[in-house]
């Protein structure tokens, strides 16, 4: 978990929207060609894309999230959506090779992936939620490596107060950054706009766009926040080494995740929206003379999951539920080297047709343990 | 950020098949030939790719011949669904596949030297077991008395009728074989292969087992393997998953916190206590 | 004597009544099993309904949504904004392409070259080929765009539509469009050259839907010959159910006895002046012009594909994006008049459907009449007129399964209203 | 040259329209030679064949024998469709008497000759496969063609139209915009259509078959009955697009 005193080494910068269009403006002078990436409104929802201006940005909304529930309203709290990220670096369908009939290669799948690209306001969870996918992937899926290389930068925005799901505070990966990003920025208010570099190319932006040092009372109204929105957050949920504890206690307790996932229909959309999960189908689309090898986001909610052959490794549907969440929780940290492979940022249950809820869950894991 | 250049790993090689050898009314041995020298440890798996239809994960069947320029490989498949079904009926001697590998970790072939063996095999399972018996065979002397216990549904379905006997001739080897159900002509075993556990040769301390079969049959031959005296860490097996990718990204042969594909097939059953148990995890 | 239809959709067959050795009577005996749509609506909600009803016929679902939804907002005083009627003219439209495309290419076309089937006209003329299914494809991608997909669409609502597609979408159809209008000259010109072998002046009354001042397309009126009607005042009291004395069979005829056509014939002889200029043309070429006998039915089909793509084309042209769906996204309602009726029509002619609504707003009766039905008797009429008192049996046969083709009786949607299970029949023949 | 027979039972055509968007690619008329199909091939005679694709449900005798028939003259039958798999709209009669369902349309009643059930085609003969839709996925047809003309199948994956609607970048409309949808539990294929053009599922390519449990329809129900959506449409809808398996769920868990 992060403490706040750990944040106050990095100096603050103020400014006004303005500014954060002048940042975007100099990003683009700075890296000509790039594309950025990150939250836009698209036909009034705001999901992961090119973007071209901070009007494309969903600036002046807030969303409302509870279990099965999302909603914009003007504001300009905006949260998060079922996009991150993981739309643009894994997508949900790409094309691995091109063969033809006689086993040869059909040119090369993805050249027209862009070369320099800027994500521009993605969250602090989607931070942490993309070194979980560098773990995992890079140097071996094809596409996910080459489209994060093509990751110049990274600007952060952070959020002062979570939306009715979230619980980054818990599983250590917000609402604040510490590093691996380039610049960060929070919405104090409407207009006003708190900034802190994470990096030298962070550093070149503050100084390149004139950016003043926050006063004494923008500073403490900063951290106020960041300490509101974590102890809002922390009484969601039960410490992380709990849960742990509690999930590895449970992992056999077959009538605890039968009740846990009684109203999940398998439909695996937490899956899906979740920017950590990566597990792919791989088919053939056979054309008339060649035959493209299609990678498709497959979800471990599904009855397709384990399903081989003249069996099923995980048949009942509580199972696959069970993976769900022990990967995330007791899995991930042991194949990435110890990220948590939850950060937090509750798409899963925002985004939930039946309103299944993940912290529920968690607490539920706990009680049984109690 | 910087990242080195990846090569796209999941283009395969264009091999020929230049044999096919039938060894049940499901299951075909082919013989592959790759255009390079190519090596892989018994227990080894390659992605077989049937142009149009899929990749499938195969264990390698036999230690890989090199001949030259190029190398013979041995893939023994059986029918179960889309893909294997059109290798049995379309690939043929003349045909070409597409082979990516060798991938996973194999049967830790270096540590176990200077131990005894046990290896149980059930039905297919007894594929990644063959290179062993072979490698064994191709370096008697590291290894300490051998025996192998082999069994399947029925004497039609064994597979390697044509070699079993020979493995008799290895010195010290000892071979049991079973069938689940009785067959005329039958002379050996009735029962099921784990049964054959009771029968080892072998001296318990020194020991070690390597098993592999259905998931079902792994089960009983570990409860027999302990009820004999080995030792968690004393006993390997192969384990499997849906897989797709075979190089860990894919995610769909999750098995704990492991991947079947790179932390496995093979696996000290130490290791994996904690999960096999747990249905359907 | 009885030999089964083949080249129809769905399942029937000729029956034939002999007499001493000569011919008397045809029917058209259908072997397809009903599927009570009527029954089947009953206590469900007019939205449902408007989907249920897209499933009795694969060929002509659009109209019997978009008919079905006319009908409801009719009654139930929805207010339909006119871009999202226009909207749905054009899907309309589209399957009217679709049929058809499907109907001259995939059964006419075989006939006019005397190949035996499709594959076979593949083989040897496969340029004839390519062009019929590049028009098929280019239906398909405009039901696709504007529907959703081929058949069943997703895309008709009461009170509107779901969804009004991109820019990019419609687009490219406006790019492709102009190479399916060579397609559609070239083969124009194999189809409008064949003079049908069967020539017969044609006396009998002729019904479409009453259009005034666009070529025949929806309405609440139709027209017979010259009489306008209501259709409620047609299907109720013009149009005879009757009984014929040696059969079950209940066919629809007006003022008692005569049979009547309805279908593309009839609304080409009547609109023929309505149709672009673009296409009287192309029929002047090659010398056709109202009156069409029911054997030219492949010429009027030709008519209207061509005049639907244009209009379509008009449509991509000038299309303007509106979201529609915010325009209206729920209706409420409330029964205002609980009978609701309309008419389409459909690829094959007039289709009307008729609900009674009970006080929750439910359906309590319903009553479709659809094209095929209605032309079976005049089916019959021809084909016996054509053939009684001949001999040979093989030549009559040939000349009933034309009557049949020329009239596309799409059997899929005719079962559930025409009970023509002629039972007793096999034995006299 | 693969022999493919095609054939019409209770239903509408509209599977059949797919089959000959099929047919409308060379690669695919190159392999298949189709010898039966009453409604585009002059032949009325059934041979034996390789394939056979089958639409409709079963609701007379004659079918019922005709299908058996034909089971015996083909290597591999497969089943296209709502109808075929499920029952189809048609099933909706189910739910009267069979008589009074006569009655209610044809003044003689005694003449029409059907069965009182409505039989999807795996009650009556073997299905190898299963291309499920109202109407199927043309392209889903397209693919199977062309993979077994290569010696294979398509690999089954057994997952509903949410999964689709997320590949697609589609937001979820229940949780946006509280419309009802039926995704959750209805078998993928059709490629999220339905919310694609803003409209919740309606469940036409039947439920899924897999994992399904009465308890589960019911949180979903509920969920949507939440959203205040008249429960009594959304099972009608289920029996239309899923009479088999939903009147089977009705009583016990599958
Ligand atoms: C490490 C390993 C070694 C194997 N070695 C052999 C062998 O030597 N001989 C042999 O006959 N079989 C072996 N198998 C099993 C073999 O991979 C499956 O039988 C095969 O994938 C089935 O493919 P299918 O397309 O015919 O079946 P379908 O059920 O149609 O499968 C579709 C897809 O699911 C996946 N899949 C299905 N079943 C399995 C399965 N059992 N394991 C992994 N993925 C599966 C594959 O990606 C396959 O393409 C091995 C499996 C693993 C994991
Ligand atoms: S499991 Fe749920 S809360 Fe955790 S990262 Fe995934 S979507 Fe977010
Ligand atoms: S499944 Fe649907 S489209 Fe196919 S025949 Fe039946 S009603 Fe028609
Ligand atoms: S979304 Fe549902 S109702 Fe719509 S086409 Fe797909 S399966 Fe059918």
């Amino acid at each position: 978990m992060i403490k706040v005193p750990e944040l106050q080494q990095v100096k603050l910068y103020a400014g006004k929207l303005s500014d954060l269009e002048r940042v975007m403006e100099y990003l683009r002078q700075r890296f000509n060609g790039a594309t950025f990436m990150g939250y836009k409104l698209q036909n009034s929802m705001p999901v992961f894309g090119e973007i071209n201006s901070l009007s494309d940005m969903p600036i002046r909304v807030s969303d409302i999230q509870r279990p099965g529930y999302y909603e914009l309203i003007a504001g300009y709290r905006f949260r998060l959506s079922y996009a991150s990220p993981k739309w643009y670096l894994l997508p949900p369908e790409h094309s691995i090779l091109k063969v033809s009939p006689d086993y040869e290669f059909v040119d090369s799948t993805n050249n027209s992936l862009a070369n320099k690209v800027v994500m521009f306001g993605i969250k602090s969870c989607d931070l942490n939620a993309i070194a979980v996918l560098d773990a995992i992937l890079i140097g071996k899926h094809p596409i996910y490596t080459k489209k994060r290389s093509s990751v110049i930068a990274i600007i952060i925005e952070e959020c002062l107060e979570p939306a009715e799901t979230c619980f980054c505070s818990i599983t250590g990966t917000g609402p604040t950054v510490l590093k691996g990003y380039d610049l960060a920025y929070a919405r104090l208010d409407e207009d006003t706009v708190i900034f802190k570099a994470g990096s030298t190319l962070g550093e070149e932006i503050i100084k390149a766009t004139g950016l003043r040092e926050a006063v004494q009372e923008q500073v403490k109204s900063y951290y106020n926040a960041v300490e509101r929105a974590m102890s809002i957050m922390s009484t969601r949920l039960p410490h992380l080494e709990e849960i742990q504890k509690a999930l590895r206690r449970n992992v056999i307790n077959e009538k605890l995740w039968k009740t846990l996932s009684e109203k999940c229909t398998g439909c695996g959309n937490c899956n899906y929206v979740c920017p950590t999960c990566f597990c792919v189908e791989i088919v053939d689309r056979v054309e008339e003379s060649y035959t493209t090898r299609t990678a498709l986001w497959t979800a471990c909610c599904t009855y397709t999951y384990g399903l081989v052959a003249g069996g099923h490794f995980r048949r009942d549907l509580y199972m696959r539920y069970r993976h769900f969440i022990l990967h995330k929780f007791l899995f991930y940290p042991k194949q990435t080297g110890g990220l948590l492979g939850c950060v937090g940022c509750g798409r899963c249950t925002t985004w939930c047709p039946l309103g299944l809820d993940l912290k529920e869950t968690l607490v539920k894991v706990v009680e049984e343990v109690r | 950020m910087t990242l080195t250049k990846l090569e796209n790993p999941f283009t395969f090689k264009r091999a020929l098949v230049v044999n096919v050898v039938k060894e049940a009314p499901d299951t075909n041995t082919y013989i592959i030939k790759l255009n390079e020298t190519y090596t892989a440890n018994p227990g080894q798996f390659n992605m077989i790719y049937v142009y149009g239809l899929g990749e499938i994960p195969i264990s390698l069947s036999n230690l890989p011949e090199h001949r030259g320029t190029y190398t013979l490989v041995n893939h023994t498949i059986r029918i179960v669904g889309a893909v294997t079904r059109a290798v049995m009926l379309h690939v043929g001697a003349g045909s070409q596949v597409g082979v990516r590998g060798p991938y996973g970790n194999g049967w830790p072939m270096r540590e176990i030297e200077g131990r005894d063996i046990v290896i149980v095999a059930g039905g297919i399972g007894m594929a990644p077991l063959r290179p062993v018996i072979k490698y064994i065979e191709n370096n008697r002397e590291r290894y300490g008395r051998v025996n192998i216990l082999y069994g399947a549904r029925n004497p039609e379905l064994l597979l390697y009728k044509y070699e079993l006997n020979k493995y008799t001739v290895i010195p010290n080897t000892k071979l049991l074989l079973s069938s689940d159900i009785p067959a005329e002509g039958w002379l050996h075993y009735v029962g099921f292969v784990t049964d054959l556990i009771n029968y080892v040769d072998v001296d318990l301390k020194n020991a070690i087992a390597l098993v592999c079969g259905p998931e079902i049959m792994m089960k009983v031959a570990i409860k027999n393997l302990l009820k004999k005296g080995f030792k968690n860490e004393d006993i390997f097996i192969s384990m499997e998953r849906r897989m797709r990718c075979g190089i860990g990204v894919c995610g769909t042969c999750q098995f704990g916190h492991y991947f079947i594909c790179k932390d496995g097939p093979v696996f000290r059953y130490s290791d994996i206590e904690e999960y096999f148990w747990v249905e359907g995890i | 004597m009885k030999s089964p239809l083949t080249l129809v959709e769905g399942e029937g067959s000729v029956v034939i009544i002999e007499r001493e050795g000569y011919v008397d009577r045809v029917f058209y005996e259908i072997t397809e099993a009903p599927r009570f749509f009527e029954y089947i609506v009953r206590g469900k909600s007019p939205e449902l309904v408007v989907d249920f009803v897209s499933r009795v016929c694969g060929l002509c679902g659009v109209s019997y949504t978009f008919l079905a939804a006319k009908a409801f907002e009719k009654c139930l005083n929805i207010e339909v904004d006119s871009d999202v009627e226009e909207f749905r003219e054009i899907l309309h439209l589209a399957e009217r392409v679709k049929s058809h495309a499907l109907h001259v290419f995939l059964m006419n076309l075989p006939e006019i070259t005397k190949t035996r089937s499709f594959s076979e006209l593949a083989e040897r003329n496969p340029k004839v080929v390519k062009n019929a299914f590049n028009i098929i494809s280019y239906s398909r991608k405009l039901m696709r765009v504007f529907g959703g997909r081929f058949h069943n669409v997703v895309n008709i609502k009461i009170g509107g539509v779901y969804f009004t597609p991109s820019r990019d979408d419609v687009e490219k159809l406006r790019n492709e469009i102009n190479g399916i209008f060579k397609s559609l000259t070239e083969l124009a010109d194999i189809i409008l050259s064949f003079k049908s072998s069967i020539h017969l002046a044609i006396s009998k009354p002729q019904l479409c839907v009453y259009a005034e001042k666009s070529y025949s397309h929806h309405g609440e009126k139709v027209v017979l010959d010259n009489a306008i009607y209501t259709t409620e005042a047609f299907y109720r009291n013009i149009v005879n159910v009757v009984q014929k004395e040696y059969s079950t069979a209940l066919q629809y005829r007006v003022k008692g006895s005569e049979s009547f056509i309805v279908g593309p014939v009839s609304r080409f002889n009547r609109y023929y002046d309505r149709l672009h200029s673009e296409v009287k043309d192309l029929l002047n070429t090659y010398n056709w012009r109202p009156p069409l006998s029911v054997f030219e039915g492949y010429i009027a089909r030709i008519a209207e594909l061509y005049d639907a793509l244009l209009t379509i084309r008009e449509y991509l042209e000038n299309y303007k994006y509106r979201d529609i769906v915010s325009v209206k996204n729920t209706v409420e309602y409330k029964s205002a008049n609980n009978v609701c009726e309309y008419a389409v029509e459909a690829p094959r002619g007039v289709l009307y459907h008729r609900y009674v609504l009970g006080k929750d707003c439910k359906i309590v009766e319903c009553d479709i009449v659809t094209p095929t039905a209605q032309n079976l008797a005049v089916m019959e009429d021809i084909a016996t007129q054509l053939t009684r008192g001949k001999r040979a049996l093989e030549e009559t046969i040939a000349i009933a399964k034309s009557v049949a083709i020329a009239f596309d009786p799409c059997i899929s949607c005719s079962v559930h209203t025409l009970p023509v299970k002629v039972i007793n029949f096999n034995k006299q023949s | 040259m693969i022999r493919v027979l095609v054939a019409k039972l209770t239903s509408c055509s509209g599977c059949l329209n797919e089959v000959i968007y099929a047919l409308t690619h060379s690669d695919i008329r190159a392999k298949y030679n189709v010898t039966y199909f009453t409604e585009v091939l002059n032949v009325d005679k059934i041979s034996n064949a390789e394939l056979a694709f089958i639409e409709g449900s079963i609701t007379t005798k004659h079918q019922e024998e005709f299908l058996k028939n034909l089971r015996s003259q083909v290597e591999f039958l497969i089943a296209l469709g709502t109808c075929a798999l499920m029952g189809g709209v048609q099933s909706l009669r189910l739910e009267g008497n069979i008589e009074d369902v006569k009655k209610t349309i044809y003044p003689e009643p005694r003449y029409i000759d059907i069965l009182s059930e409505v039989k999807p085609v795996d009650s009556v003969v073997k299905v190898d496969f299963a291309i499920p839709g109202c109407p199927i996925n043309g392209d889903a047809l397209v693919s199977f063609l062309r993979k077994y003309a290569l010696g294979g199948l398509p690999v089954a994956i057994y997952e509903t139209v949410c999964s689709e609607c997320k590949r697609k970048n589609i937001p979820c409309i229940i949780v946006t915009q509280k419309s009802p949808c039926l995704g959750p539990i209805t078998i993928s294929g059709c490629g999220a259509l339905c919310p694609q053009f803003g409209r919740g599922c309606y469940g036409c390519y039947g439920l899924k078959f897999f994992d399904i449990t009465r308890e589960k329809i019911n949180a979903l129900l509920d969920r949507l009955v939440e959203l205040k959506v008249d429960e009594g449409n959304l099972k009608a809808i289920l029996l239309a697009y899923s009479f088999k398996l939903y009147s089977k769920l009705k009583e016990s868990r599958c």
